[in-house]
């Protein structure tokens, strides 16, 4: 079921700086995603491999500099049609030594008047996004109820107090909230932290976006509360047929939900395509990452074959600090002679090894 | 608003309340010994113009009726307060709780006329330069509004007065209220008013203060949630990032403005507490001092019980903490 | 437009920059000013001190008497006692430098104090010193300071010390703020469970890493409202009595002829009490914003 | 200036009992009613009435609301006001005054005019004598012994001796038998010293809530109805405010102007200054309880260092008259012979080496160790540039003599217990007030030492005693004036005060305010008469 992408993401690029430092930290480095109609990608990687920052790019949420400094987001829903970052261009300036941005110019206040905008019937309208941490993302000045309502009449036809707040009631019913009408006037602090993620989902889901970005939706959450959220995903997938960004770094979650994955390491894509291609343990072409990854989730057969967990040796990479050649190569396990100067001079792109499934890795072309 | 917005409120009050009661307390009894620690008594003020041995002044004592050991008298003028009444001034005569709420109530005029003024200068400059960051417009802003707070007020008084004779024509602006009948009375009111608003030196606290917690409630999750869903950043961060630090200042600026009121009162001639503290001070008429000491912590307290409770309207944590 | 960049490819791991370069250059302008001017005072304290002076300040010339500036080597022309105002100017400030200092080590001291105690330990001392705050906060500043005069001696010191103990409950309650919201972030209890010792804790941890820029500000003010108090008393004849000069009395007798225009004696202390105090308020915002590593981007 | 004020026997050179009535109604004198006079006060009066008033602002109040039984004129003389004739037993033992008929209380709201009788006389003179009642007047009637009222118009006053000048002391203000609330006793919480009632020419309309007092004309006042319609007393908290009031019409008067503004008020065609005599006197006390003043060389020393010419020209414009004794200049006991010590360093110096003084390292004067350095205590007030300026100047000119003086200001009520209670001080400086002086008894008589006492330099003097007991006893003016002018010159020459000039006090106002004349310090007594032109009344 491919068709025209909800939301395409090309060599989207956004930079922090150090201060400190006097450096960039390239939290996304050059990512392109695509998203199906009806779909839902997973996009998983360890923390710090820039997935929440690439939702935040998506809904232009960076305020601190440079923040998005290049890229493309084209967003195609039956509503809206166009460019997230549509001439971004005309706000900065880019200078670059060896293919490496080293300086960056950007009319900070003028770009964030574009983007607010641009975004201004995108938001919550069409794109509606969960964060991780709930209880604090929640408006603790006013009731869960409201901040349910608010969404509603933002965004769908119901302009009347009164509709809304029925519907309201039944989004809280929906996302599995016991005793909606009490619950309605509870402030965040009062709920529980899963409560509050269901709460947040229903934030999201009232105002009917086309997309959905559900960063983290279980951490910091336990284990019990966690498979609920996801049961309640599914759920709600099933019923709404909602396309949704998943951002997760637990691959259990991604593969219960998603029909495409995108794995992140240090600010790119290191790998795209179907899950059922990437995640099942017995399929042999992909990436070293990810195969270190899978190896690494905490599953039965995994104990059976090696007796022990293996972790991924090495650390996460410092985004301040972008080696030349191919990213994982410090911690890569797979290198062969063969290719060993490649992955230490070069980096390898996203490459289409077969139909819909992208991999960057020196091993699978040369 | 809701029954169950309403208890914590009433709750808080009651606390309040009890809390009001027990610092006045404290209050009149701090001053109390302050009072009798310090040489001189009201007496000798009476017996002024003639020789006033210490026989006179005993007699005296016992003519008005007033004990001779401090915490009879303290007591006495307890009961006396808890009935209602706060006695006669020595000097003047007069009861002295009519006469301390008639200046109090100008005072009052003053104080708050001159929190909105600060307020309405503060605020904006604030907001946009915590919105905006320091650039070109909020700059210049800051440092004059830091400027004129750091001008001695009284000085700044006789600045505006000079401009307002010398250079406009427009007298008697120096008699706040004793302008009666006079062209531009307003103007004579507002500007007292105005030059206690602008000189007690807490503007730059206050654009300090506002701007901070602005900042920080603009870099919380649940801004950032607000903006995903499209909803007015302004109306989410009001309450935390305004209404509440504005409500502490309004609390906490209240003892500082009454200070300055002193000042403001003897330049602009206006008859207030300050004034009739400052005269009463010398002249150790004690139960003025205590009449006004009393009224200006009352004052205060019913500013910071104002700030509890709008935070606590605001905040349902705060009535569960 | 605001600019990024980078110079070497390699970053070292512990290359960080010292606060002067991370600064932003306003901040830095800031405490520049402010330390400038601190310099100032300090120096002409001890000008004062080993009186190095234009002139005695205390040396009286009756036929000189509101001589405009520039008069017979009066740079800025002369009192209402034809005393020189330069002179009694950079006197002037000793009046308020220690009597500063210790209405601020007052109401810092006591202020911590109170404040860690309620809100690290609030359960025992909270009542008690919530109350004592509340007293003290009770009473408008002048007033007080007015009664205590009266009932000791219009002694600067004495002064001081009212305001400090009147900003105890300002330190106190921010401190004491502070303290609270650590602990809703659970760094104390993380502490805690590290096994610090407390006075660690309380001191390295919750004083200088998360208190120290709020103490700064508080400081620079106090020094700051040291001075506008004292000038206010002295408009009401209970500030630093003569001869002994200091900016507040000079702004008060100055400002007896401002009416006639004539300006300079008021205004050039006045001046000099401006700008020192514009230099404590924008000492404490750059240190502020540096030590926090706010406007960092 | 706060001013300790002692109120003292007030003696006039000649007595005028010609009587001379004024039916009620406009005066006689054609001049214009109408217009209204508001002035300004450095600060609020605290009572009202005659009785319980005890600082000048009030007093110049009460002057206006009430009056005498006599009044003094503009020449110093006694002339009639509520009596309309008086004689005097021949052993000046009895006065008997007979009053006017004419005279009505002012009315209160609603009331009738009560008419003025002997029984009102009676009355006050009765609550002023009551043990409870606090009045500065009670130690000038103590020479009363008993007052009876013969019929409704006619009251007999009792001596207890036989005193000189008595007459001038039923200058008294009378007040009505049905104002105060307590007819015993007047306490300053009875109604009446808020909302007084007299029959003077004004009546007490109300006091706005600026404390603004507003007076209005007495159209049945027995003189004659004044002039002025209204008269309206501002309260000032700031002198230069208040002069700038003034050269801003929001006051057309100022009753005591401050030296300082006297030069701008005089480049303004618009205003007059009027001088009249402070009956006052500035001085540098010394406690002789400090050996080193206890010599008398030291005290005189000290008067030559200090150069009061120069001082009285640089801060008061010249306004005022050096003066070399205890009076006031002008005044009858003062001695016009005894000239003012010359300002003369060398001499002082000459002097303090006589007294066995050298210099010291230090460069100050000292004898055998002891350093000739002195405190000098002087009251904290809010407006006190002239009472700086004199401390400081008289501070730096020791200096030049080598005395070291240490300048200390106090908080008033203490400096009044550190002068008067515990006379711990060394010099201080102050103002004696008259209504118009020749007794100095109780400034210099050695039995006026002690605490509370105005003696408090505790100079004593067996011949000063002796001459003041015998002036005490004395019922010949004459005699009296040679001794006050023996005491001058032994004063002058003792020096337990340096005595410093009285000062020209002056009134300004606007000069659509015609035929102003002032009482020295009662200064409203005769208002009745000033008024303005129809096209000034506005």
């Amino acid at each position: 079921m491919t068709t025209a992408p909800i939301l395409k993401i090309e060599d989207l690029r956004t930079y922090f700086y150090s201060r400190s430092k006097q450096a960039f930290i390239r939290s996304v480095d050059g990512v392109s995603l695509e998203i199906a109609k009806g779909e839902t990608l997973g996009v998983v990687g360890e923390s710090g491999s820039g997935k929440s920052v690439t939702a935040l790019s998506i809904l232009g949420l960076i305020s601190v500099g440079p923040g998005v400094i290049s890229g493309k987001i084209g967003f195609h829903s039956d509503r809206i049609q166009k460019d997230l970052l549509q001439d971004l261009g005309d706000f900065v300036k880019l200078t670059t030594r060896a293919g490496k941005v080293m300086e960056v110019t950007k009319d900070v206040v003028g770009w964030e008047r574009n983007t607010e905008r641009v975004m201004s019937k995108v938001r919550g309208k069409e794109i509606a996004m969960t964060f991780q941490n709930p209880k604090s993302s929640l408006n603790p000045f006013t009731s869960v109820g409201k901040q349910i309502t608010e969404a509603i009449r933002l965004h769908t036809a119901m302009k009347i107090e009164r509709e809304a707040k029925e519907r309201a009631l039944t989004w809280l019913d929906r996302v599995k909230i016991d005793s909606p009408r009490l619950r309605f006037d509870n402030y965040p602090y009062g709920l529980s932290g899963g409560m509050c993620q269901r709460a947040m989902i229903a934030v999201a889901l009232a105002s009917e976006p086309s997309l959905l970005i559900a960063d983290e939706p279980t951490t910091g959450l336990d284990a019990t509360i966690q498979s609920k959220i996801v049961d309640l995903l599914v759920e709600l997938k099933s019923e709404l047929g909602i396309t949704t960004m998943l951002i997760s770094h637990d691959i259990s979650i991604i593969s219960r939900l998603s029909e495409s994955v995108a794995v992140m390491y240090g600010g790119t894509v290191f790998e795209y395509g179907p899950a059922k291609h990437i995640l099942s343990a017995g399929f042999e072409s992909k990436h070293p990452y990810t195969s270190a990854l899978l190896a690494s989730i905490p599953s039965a057969q995994n104990i059976r074959e090696k007796g022990y967990l293996p972790a991924i040796e090495g650390d996460v990479l410092d985004t301040i600090n972008i080696p030349e050649g191919c990213r994982f190569y410090s911690r890569c396990n797979q290198v062969t002679e063969k290719i060993r100067e490649k992955c230490a001079r070069q980096e390898p792109d996203l490459r289409q090894i077969e139909s819909g499934h992208k991999v960057r890795c020196w091993l699978y072309f040369d | 608003m809701k029954f169950s917005a309403i208890r914590p409120i009433a709750l808080v009050l009651s606390r309040e309340l009890v809390i009001t009661v027990l610092l006045l307390l404290g209050v009149s009894f701090v001053v109390f010994i302050i009072l009798f620690a310090s040489p001189g008594d009201p007496f000798s003020v009476l017996l002024e113009g003639q020789l006033s041995t210490a026989e006179a002044k005993a007699g005296l004592r016992d003519a008005m009726g007033v004990p001779r050991s401090w915490y009879v008298q303290y007591l006495a003028w307890l009961a006396g307060m808890l009935s209602g009444n706060f006695g006669t001034s020595i000097r003047m005569g007069l009861p002295v709780l009519p006469e301390v709420l008639r200046v109090g109530f100008s005072t009052l005029i003053l104080t708050i006329g001159s929190l909105i003024i600060t307020l309405l200068i503060a605020v904006p400059i604030a907001l946009y330069s915590a919105l905006r960051g320091t650039n070109k417009i909020s700059w210049p802003l800051t440092m004059s509004s830091y400027v004129i707070s750091a001008l001695p007020v009284f000085w700044l008084g006789y600045i505006v007065i000079y401009f307002f004779t010398h250079k406009l024509g427009l007298f008697p602006i120096a008699f706040g209220f004793s302008s009666a009948g006079q062209k531009y009375r307003w103007l004579y009111q507002l500007l007292p008013i105005f030059v206690l608003g602008v000189g007690n030196g807490t503007i730059s606290e206050v654009i300090r203060y506002l701007r901070q917690e602005m900042g920080r409630v603009m870099a919380e999750d649940y801004i950032r949630t607000a903006r995903a869903k499209g909803a007015s950043v302004w109306k989410h961060a009001f309450k935390e990032g305004l209404l509440i630090p504005v409500t502490e200042i309004i609390a906490s600026k209240i003892p500082f403005i009454l200070g300055g009121a002193v000042i403001v009162e003897q330049v602009f001639n206006w008859p207030g507490m300050g004034r009739m503290a400052w005269q009463a001070a010398q002249d150790r008429d004690y139960p003025v001092i205590m009449g006004i000491a009393i009224l200006a912590a009352f004052f205060v307290r019913m500013g910071s019980l104002f700030q509890r409770v709008v935070y606590v309207a605001l905040n349902p944590r705060a009535s569960k903490e | 437009m605001k600019k990024y960049y980078q110079i070497s490819g390699q970053i070292s791991e512990f290359s960080d920059l010292p606060f002067w370069k991370k600064a932003d250059v306003v901040d830095l302008v800031y405490v520049g000013y402010g330390l400038l001017i601190v310099a100032l005072v300090v120096v002409s304290y001890i000008l004062g001190s080993v009186n190095l002076l234009p002139r005695d300040p205390q040396d009286i010339d009756l036929q000189l008497i509101m001589a405009p500036p520039g008069t017979a080597g009066r740079l800025l022309g002369t009192d209402f006692m034809g005393r020189d105002i330069l002179s009694r100017l950079i006197v002037g400030i000793q009046a308020y430098f220690l009597p500063g200092l210790l209405a601020i080590l007052i109401a810092l001291c006591f202020g911590t104090g109170f404040g860690v105690l309620v809100g690290y330990r609030s359960e025992k001392f909270d009542t008690g010193i919530t109350y004592f705050t509340n007293l003290v906060d009770s009473f408008p500043r002048l007033v007080l300071i007015l009664l205590v005069i009266a009932a000791f001696k219009p002694d600067i010191y004495y002064i001081m010390l009212v305001v400090g103990l009147t900003n105890v409950p300002v330190v106190a309650s921010l401190v004491k703020g502070k303290i609270q919201f650590l602990k809703q972030k659970n760094f104390i209890e993380a502490d805690i469970a590290l096994g610090l010792p407390t006075r660690i804790i309380i001191f390295r941890h919750i004083l200088w890493h998360h208190c120290r820029s709020l103490l700064i500000i508080q400081a620079t003010l106090g020094m700051a409202e040291a001075i506008l108090i004292e000038t206010s008393l002295s408009y009401l004849g209970f500030g630093v009595q003569e001869p002994t000069p200091s900016w507040g009395n000079m702004v008060q007798s100055g400002a007896n002829y401002f009416m006639q225009g004539k300006f300079w004696p008021s205004t050039a202390p006045a001046l000099a009490i401006l700008f020192t105090i514009l230099a404590f308020h924008l000492l404490g915002d750059g240190l502020n914003n540096i030590l926090e590593d706010k406007r960092s981007t | 200036m706060k001013r300790i004020l002692v109120v003292l026997l007030l003696i006039v050179a000649t007595i005028v009992a010609a009587s001379m009535t004024a039916a009620a109604g406009r005066k006689k004198d054609n001049k214009p009613d109408g217009g209204s006079l508001s002035y300004g006060e450095y600060g609020r009066p605290a009572t009202l009435d005659p009785i319980t008033s005890n600082e000048m602002i009030s007093l110049r109040i009460t002057e206006l609301i009430f009056n005498g039984l006599v009044g003094i004129n503009e020449k110093q003389e006694i002339v009639p006001e509520l009596a309309e004739r008086w004689d005097c037993s021949a052993d000046g033992r009895t006065y008997t005054f007979f009053l006017r008929k004419d005279v009505t209380w002012h009315p209160r709201e609603g009331e009738e005019p009560k008419p003025f009788t002997a029984e009102d006389v009676v009355f006050t003179y009765k609550i002023m004598m009551h043990p409870k009642t606090i009045t500065p007047l009670k130690v000038r009637y103590e020479f009363i012994s008993a007052v009876e009222k013969l019929d409704d118009y006619a009251v007999k006053f009792t001596l207890k001796r036989p005193i000189l000048n008595a007459l001038a002391k039923f200058s008294f203000k009378v007040i009505p038998k049905h104002g105060p609330r307590n007819p015993l006793y007047l306490s300053r919480d009875d109604p009446f010293v808020q909302n007084p009632i007299g029959t003077g020419p004004y009546i007490l309309k109300n006091i706005t809530a600026e404390r603004e007092i507003i007076l209005n004309a007495n159209d049945n006042y027995f003189k004659g109805r004044p002039h002025i319609d209204k008269l309206i007393a501002k309260p000032f908290a700031d002198q230069n405010i208040m002069t700038q009031g003034l050269m801003f019409n929001a006051i057309d008067m100022i009753v005591l102007v401050n030296p300082r503004d006297l030069p701008e008020i005089q480049g303004d065609k618009r205003f007059i200054l009027q001088p009249y005599n402070a009956l006052s006197y500035s001085f540098f006390g010394y406690n002789v309880r400090n050996p080193l003043l206890a010599d008398k060389r030291v005290r005189k020393a000290f008067t030559h260092a200090v150069n009061r010419q120069e001082m009285l020209d640089s801060f008061f414009n010249g306004q005022g008259t050096i003066i070399s004794g205890p009076f006031a200049p002008g005044s009858w006991a003062y001695n016009l012979d005894v000239q003012p010590l010359s300002f003369d360093p060398e001499k002082a110096r000459a002097l303090l080496q006589e007294a066995g003084f050298s210099r010291g390292v230090d460069g100050f004067m000292q004898k055998d160790g002891k350093r000739l350095a002195f405190s000098l205590k002087v009251p904290i007030e809010k407006e006190s540039e002239a009472v700086k300026r004199v401390v400081l100047a008289f501070k730096n000119y020791l200096k030049n003599i080598g005395a070291d003086i240490n300048v200390e200001f106090k908080e008033w009520q203490s400096w009044k217990e550190d002068v008067f209670f515990e006379h711990d001080f060394d010099i201080i400086f102050a103002i004696w007030v008259f209504d118009d002086s020749a007794d100095i008894s109780s400034l210099f008589h050695s039995g006026e030492i002690g605490a509370w006492k105005n003696n408090f330099g505790g100079y004593s003097n067996p011949e000063v005693d002796g001459l003041i007991n015998e002036s005490k006893l004395t019922l010949d003016h004459e005699k009296r004036r040679t001794i006050n002018r023996k005491l001058h010159v032994i004063l002058a020459e003792e020096n337990p005060y340096t005595f410093l000039w009285t000062l020209t006090n002056y009134a300004a106002y606007h000069k659509k305010v015609r035929r102003v004349a002032i009482h020295p310090y009662k200064f409203f007594s005769y208002a009745d008469d000033w008024f303005m032109e129809e096209k000034d009344q506005k």
